[in-house]
């Protein structure tokens, strides 16, 4: 094996690595947060695939601009969906949030399926295809683009939990729900933001994933099941470590698809889950022992 | 009749009683009155039984949330398979190392996931992290067909019986029937002696149970290896009944997810949930499917499965603790040893 | 149990409701009214296709050819009845659905398009003596079984490849090629390891003037497949072999080009992906010059347009060129049971399938000879063809007799392509 | 300041508060006395608006608010030092405090309460950037009463500050309490410290089993032979 076939593995497995870690992003504020199990967050996100390629096919509208507007539309939906739904299911048993939300997701998949039909859709960008060369290595533009996008939206996370009163309160009511009550914080609705926020998360990352994945409605259980890997790698409600998670999970794949069989790459990601569970249950980034 | 049946019987009022055996005997002399189309559907609906009843001990009295049952189907009805077409041994036979291995999976998974005091979704994703390794595993070990699937040779019609597990599906409801009340009678059965009480005890308060001088760890092993033992013996005849496994349909997320609704709607940790909530949502489905068709026609594929999500969803939210707890007031049998 | 929580009150109408409703629904649909059976003046055939679910593009692709079946074998003068039932892409649901559909009166069952499902409808056909017709599902267990009301009407994973690989030797010694080495690369899923397991047994019994330098297995599900097209840039094969299904065909094309390898050739020697409508609107230009060697409809056939008419009218936004594999062999299944029903003159389960079995039909869509089954219920005339892309669209290219145009070799660089 | 009439609360099937009525008039310390389980956490938690009434009515300041959710009556100026402190233990101290006066009453004059409680425990000041869970449990206490004070209530109900405190930091405790009730704050202390409690108080109610069993002035309770048979040991 060369060192370039290595490296160029490599750099790829980071880059798929960011993605992960973007689509983990959101499930991680609300898992973390809100301690709801979303078992739907993959279908979310690929209604924002579904989204932003109707917003390409019809305004020729950027996946990657497009994110913002759809982040905005599935802030709303998550704040209301909070309210409506999940905020009774808040203080209910995990396996009773767990029905919920697979009824949710058989809900919205096959609503993709009814209007979107079976085959995957494709957003057309003129920079589709384009790659960069340096040196030995070649770089595939979405893929940084998409990177990039990852770390901006975890960068503006993390700054609206550090600097911002709300994200310092909802960081609270994650730490003391009870304290939180006490001093009179309005848990209702910083669940409901913060289930929002969660949203436009998968939002933004449905929308940028839209320029890699193509959407179709088989996608959602796999994204579903990696995110929650990742949560659980990273540490609950960490986003750096969500980011980091997502990286391993990424390059480990990619190096386990060129020492054996690439069909057996996801051994890679669960072993890691197993390991980080058996070593260090609360993640790599989480907090306390 | 058996001591612990006699006693488990002895346990239930008259109306209780009445009702559990009119229930009985209804299913018992079902074959009666279904046409094969309900016959094959009570066959599902007695496998969901089973298994849900299975993982109803795992998670209803111990509270384990396991995610990954599919493994122990999986392996049971794959080690079967295996021992039944490459050296012929019969499925009932084949059927005591198929549990074994199972077992010893749920050892594995127990010894690394209750040793550290993995618990709620952590133990969740664990279990699917393990059924997910098996899936790939099985993709691609050539050996047990890989992703091509395995496949059990047709017996012809003169040599097929119950020894092969090859017969029609009259055969197949007494099977799945005998299996589930198999799995209600030891669920009842391991719920009213000691360990049922500690599991019992470990959900509510573990740290209490810890002072009341339980061994948590060892009565969790228990829940994990009688679990993935009916689940993989559910395994071995539902191998048997399709005839073919294929480690994308046998080790799928999915397959966990449905063997785990019925109990969750039909009331978790109650004994009769399993069998109500795969009464209730095994049925559903196939309702969906014949109405939608005639509703909205053949044109909308997803129709039927978008209803089944909503409906799920409605009840979910409108039945705190399941179906069972409340219909079994209203039907007035005092939830008191069949709740 | 302690008392019930605030929800109680509003929970007991819905409860009930739900119950009541239940039961009603249960009523109106399950207890169907018992199918009037028999000596019925046309064959009720139900058409069992994975709509929804993993398999829902190649399910509606195949329900498309239904559609079509219903016009034109009326118009042929068949007197049969398509009642279409989507099985979910689900065993459980394919089992119980072919049981409601023999209930409902469906005299044959057609389908399903997987092996799984097949094998599932296959053993209650067996018990009700009901004929089976499978439309498409390579698996050779199903006709090693010993299944006496199932046909196929489709080749085995092994006959594809040993098709496919004779092909690709033809298409070599027609272009006049000197290909050195080749790749082998197939999704690691049902299809694609069984085509795996026929490869390794055939390749190194097939004679071909190139080496295989690898083979490797990817999982269908992976989000992308750069990791892999590098593995196959380091090997920098003459030929890629692919067994794919649409999706991760479109993977790998992108992560080619954008990884600037462009082999000399892409061939399937069996597979779909390669020409699926997804393939094709996703990649535009890219998806130009992929050769796949399967079973396809023969141009040259009367009956071919006429299918193709009847195909655009039922389903005016869908190209006949691209759906004709599973859209061809649906339809010839109904066509083998409606053939058969009018010959029994009986819609009576072992006489009809006994028609089946018996059938010679020289006048059909797909390439190859006359309709016919061997004993185990296989058709073993069945051949395959080599399709090429050209311009967005399946052109047949070999062999000589039916193909429309001469195969384009080498595959032109992905750039500059319109 | 506070009236309560007739308040009943159920956890399930069992009754915490059974029939209770009781007054807490303006700036004064009123003890709430009782043992382990009696109810004088449902109490402080059902005016707080954390758990809801089964029956009766409480009004503050003229004005019922029985079922408000908890924001809101904090809002109305009624603050709570919970027991077992309940800082919020990744937060830094001064993002704790801040957290006190995220209420709408109090948002426009966060600077001044801010170096107000800065004031009042120079040790927060000191720690200001250190993470709360870190510090020990005077420091935690004293986070708490400052957090509670930035939200700038008129009512502080506190549940056992003295809880797992030394003795000496118990006396600075109920000090800085007898001073916060000078400065004309109402206060309504439940403590299991009865002797120096009610000395503190001026008025007192004794729970028992969710009833009121006693009430009187501080002294007037003290003095009563049940008291102190059974929470004096006398």
């Amino acid at each position: 094996m060369s060192l370039t076939l290595s490296a160029s593995v490599i750099v790829q497995g980071v880059l798929t690595g960011l993605v992960y870690g973007l689509m983990a992003l959101g499930l991680s504020v609300i898992f973390g947060i809100v301690r709801v199990v979303n078992f739907a967050h993959g279908e979310f996100a690929v209604l924002a695939m579904y989204i932003a390629y109707l917003l390409f096919f019809w305004l020729k509208l950027d996946p990657f601009l497009a994110a913002l507007p759809i982040a905005a539309l599935f802030f709303g939906v998550g704040y209301l969906l909070q309210r409506a739904l999940i905020n009774s299911f808040v203080a209910r048993a995990e396996h009773d949030q767990f029905i919920l939300m697979v009824g949710l997701a058989i809900v919205l998949v096959n609503g993709c399926l009814m209007i979107f039909g079976p085959e995957a859709r494709h957003a057309e960008l003129s920079y589709s295809l384009d790659s960069w060369l340096a040196g030995p290595l070649i770089i595939d533009a979405v893929r940084v683009y998409a990177a990039i996008g990852s770390l901006v939206v975890a960068l503006m996370l993390l700054a609206f939990f550090r600097l911002t009163d709300t994200g310092t309160a909802i960081r609270a009511c994650a730490d003391n729900r009870l304290a939180a009550a006490i001093v009179g914080l309005d848990t209702r609705r910083l669940y409901a933001l913060t289930f929002g926020l969660g949203l436009a998360c998968v939002g933004a990352a449905g929308a940028m994933q839209t320029a890699i994945i193509d959407p179709n409605p088989s996608l959602a259980p796999g994204m579903t099941l990696l995110a929650f890997t990742v949560v659980i790698v990273g540490g609950l409600g960490s986003l750096i470590g969500a980011l980091f998670a997502g990286i391993l999970i990424g390059v480990a794949e990619a190096l386990s698809s060129l020492v054996m069989a690439p069909s057996m790459k996801s051994l890679a990601s669960f072993a890691v889950l197993v390991l980080v569970l058996v070593l260090r249950p609360q993640g790599l980034f989480g907090k306390g022992g | 009749m058996h001591p612990t049946l006699h006693r488990l019987l002895g346990q239930l009022d008259r109306r209780q009683r009445l009702a559990f055996l009119g229930l009985v005997g209804a299913l018992i002399l079902g074959p009666a009155f279904l046409d094969r189309y309900l016959m094959s559907i009570m066959i599902l609906v007695f496998w969901y039984a089973a298994v849900g009843q299975a993982w109803n001990i795992m998670m209803g009295f111990c509270g384990q949330l396991s995610l990954g049952h599919c493994l122990y189907s999986g392996i049971g009805g794959y080690v079967a398979a295996l021992l039944w077409v490459n050296y012929g041994i019969p499925p009932w036979l084949a059927a005591v190392p198929a549990m074994g291995i199972a077992c010893a999976c749920g050892i594995v998974i127990g010894w690394l996931a209750f040793r550290y005091d993995i618990g709620g979704v952590y133990f969740a994703l664990l279990t699917i992290a393990f059924a997910e390794m098996a899936r790939i595993a099985f993709d691609n070990w050539a050996g047990g067909g890989g992703a091509a699937g395995l496949f059990i040779p047709l017996i012809p019609a003169a040599d097929a019986g119950l020894w092969t597990l090859s017969g029609g599906p009259l055969q197949f409801y007494y099977l799945m029937l005998g299996l589930a009340i198999t799995s209600f009678v030891a669920a009842a059965a391991l719920r009213a002696s000691r360990l049922g009480h500690e599991w019992l005890a470990i959900r509510e308060e573990p740290e209490a149970a810890r002072a009341l001088g339980i061994d948590i760890y060892r009565a969790k092993l228990a829940a994990i290896i009688v679990s993935a033992a009916i689940t993989s013996l559910a395994g071995v005849f539902y191998a048997f009944y399709q005839r073919n496994l294929f480690p994308s349909d046998a080790f799928d997320v999915s397959r966990s997810i449905i063997m785990i609704m019925g109990p969750i709607v039909g009331g978790l940790g109650t004994l009769m949930g399993p069998v109500i909530g795969a009464l209730i949502l095994t049925p559903l489905g196939q309702i969906l499917i014949a109405l939608t068709e005639r509703l909205v026609g053949h044109a909308v594929p997803g129709a039927s499965l978008l209803a089944y999500g909503a409906l799920l969803m409605v009840i979910i939210s409108t039945n705190a603790n399941g179906v069972w707890p409340g219909l079994s007031r209203r039907l007035g049998l005092a939830p008191r040893a069949l709740r | 149990m302690s008392r019930s929580g605030p929800h109680f009150g509003a929970a007991r109408v819905d409860r009930r409701t739900l119950l009541l409703a239940g039961t009603t629904l249960s009523l109106a649909t399950l207890a169907a009214p018992p199918a009037t059976r028999a000596q019925a003046k046309s064959l009720r055939v139900a058409s069992l296709l994975p709509r929804s679910g993993f398999l829902a593009p190649a399910g509606q692709s195949c329900h498309r050819g239904a559609l079509a079946a219903q016009a034109l074998l009326t118009d042929l003068g068949h007197a049969i009845e398509i009642v279409h039932i989507d099985t979910e892409s689900n065993v459980e649901t394919a089992r119980t659905q072919a049981e409601r559909a023999i209930n409902e009166g469906a005299q044959a069952l057609v389908g399903p398009f997987e092996s799984g499902a097949a094998l599932a409808i296959a053993q209650v056909c067996e018990q009700r003596k009901v004929p089976f017709i499978v439309n498409i599902a390579a698996a050779p267990q199903l006709t090693e079984q010993g299944y006496q009301f199932l046909v196929r009407n489709f080749q085995t994973g092994g006959q594809l490849v040993a098709n496919g690989l004779k092909l690709i030797a033809s298409l070599l010694d027609a272009q006049k090629l000197s290909y050195q080495s080749a790749v082998f690369l197939h999704a690691n899923d049902t299809f694609g390891t069984a085509q795996r397991g026929a490869m390794d047994a055939l390749f190194p019994k097939a004679n071909l003037p190139f080496k295989l330098l690898d083979s490797i297995a990817y999982d269908p599900r992976a989000q992308d497949l750069s990791v892999e097209v590098t593995r196959l840039r380091s090997l920098s094969p003459d030929i890629v072999m692919v067994v794919t299904r649409a999706g991760d065909a479109v993977k790998l094309v992108r992560d080619m080009v954008r990884q600037r390898f462009e082999p000399k050739a892409i061939i399937s020697p069996g597979s779909p992906g390669l020409y699926d409508e997804e393939f094709f609107q996703t990649l535009g230009p890219l998806s130009d010059f992929m050769i796949y060697n399967v079973p396809w409809v023969n141009p040259k056939s009367a009956m071919t347009s006429a299918l193709e008419k009847a195909f655009a009218k039922a389903n005016p936004s869908n190209r006949f060129a691209v759906d004709c594999l599973n859209a061809g062999f649906t339809f010839e299944a109904f066509l083998i049971a409606a053939d058969a029903f009018k010959r029994a003159g009986t819609s009576n389960g072992p006489e009809l399938m006994a028609a089946i079995r018996a059938s010679n039909i020289t006048e059909h869509v797909m390439t190859g000879g006359p309709i016919t089954f061997d004993a185990k219920g296989q058709n073993p005339n069945i051949a395959s063809v080599s399709v090429q892309n050209i311009k967005r669209t399946p052109t047949v290219v070999l062999p000589a007799d039916i193909a429309t145009t001469a195969p384009v070799m080498p595959m032109p660089g992905w750039q500059g392509r319109s | 300041m506070l009236s309560i009439r007739n308040l009943s609360v159920f956890y399930g099937d069992a009754q915490a508060l059974d029939n209770v009525s009781l007054d807490v008039p303006a700036g004064s310390i009123t003890a709430i006395v009782g043992a382990n389980g009696a109810g004088k956490t449902t109490l402080i938690r059902t005016i707080a608006g954390m758990l809801s009434a089964a029956s009766g009515e409480i009004s503050y300041k003229e004005r019922i608010i029985t079922g408000l959710p908890g924001h809101q009556v904090c809002d109305l100026g009624i603050g709570q030092v919970a027991e077992g402190r309940q800082v919020f233990p990744t937060l830094t101290v001064e993002e704790n405090l801040a957290m006190g006066a995220m209420l709408p009453r109090a948002r426009a004059s966060r600077k001044r309460n801010l170096e107000r409680v800065y004031t009042m425990f120079p040790r927060l000041s000191e720690r200001r950037r250190q993470n709360a869970g870190t510090m020990s449990g005077g420091e935690q206490q004293m986070l708490a009463i400052g957090r509670c004070l930035m939200g700038e209530p008129e009512l502080i109900m506190f549940d056992e500050p003295s809880l797992g405190l030394s003795p000496a930091l118990v006396s600075d405790m109920l000090a800085t309490i007898g001073s916060l009730s000078q400065s004309g704050l109402t206060c309504i202390l439940v403590e299991q410290n009865v002797a120096q409690s009610l000395k503190l108080s001026a008025y007192a109610y004794v729970l028992e089993n969710g009833r009121i069993v006693l009430s009187g002035s501080g002294a007037a309770v003290l003095g009563d032979d049940r008291v102190r048979q059974a929470y004096l040991g006398l």
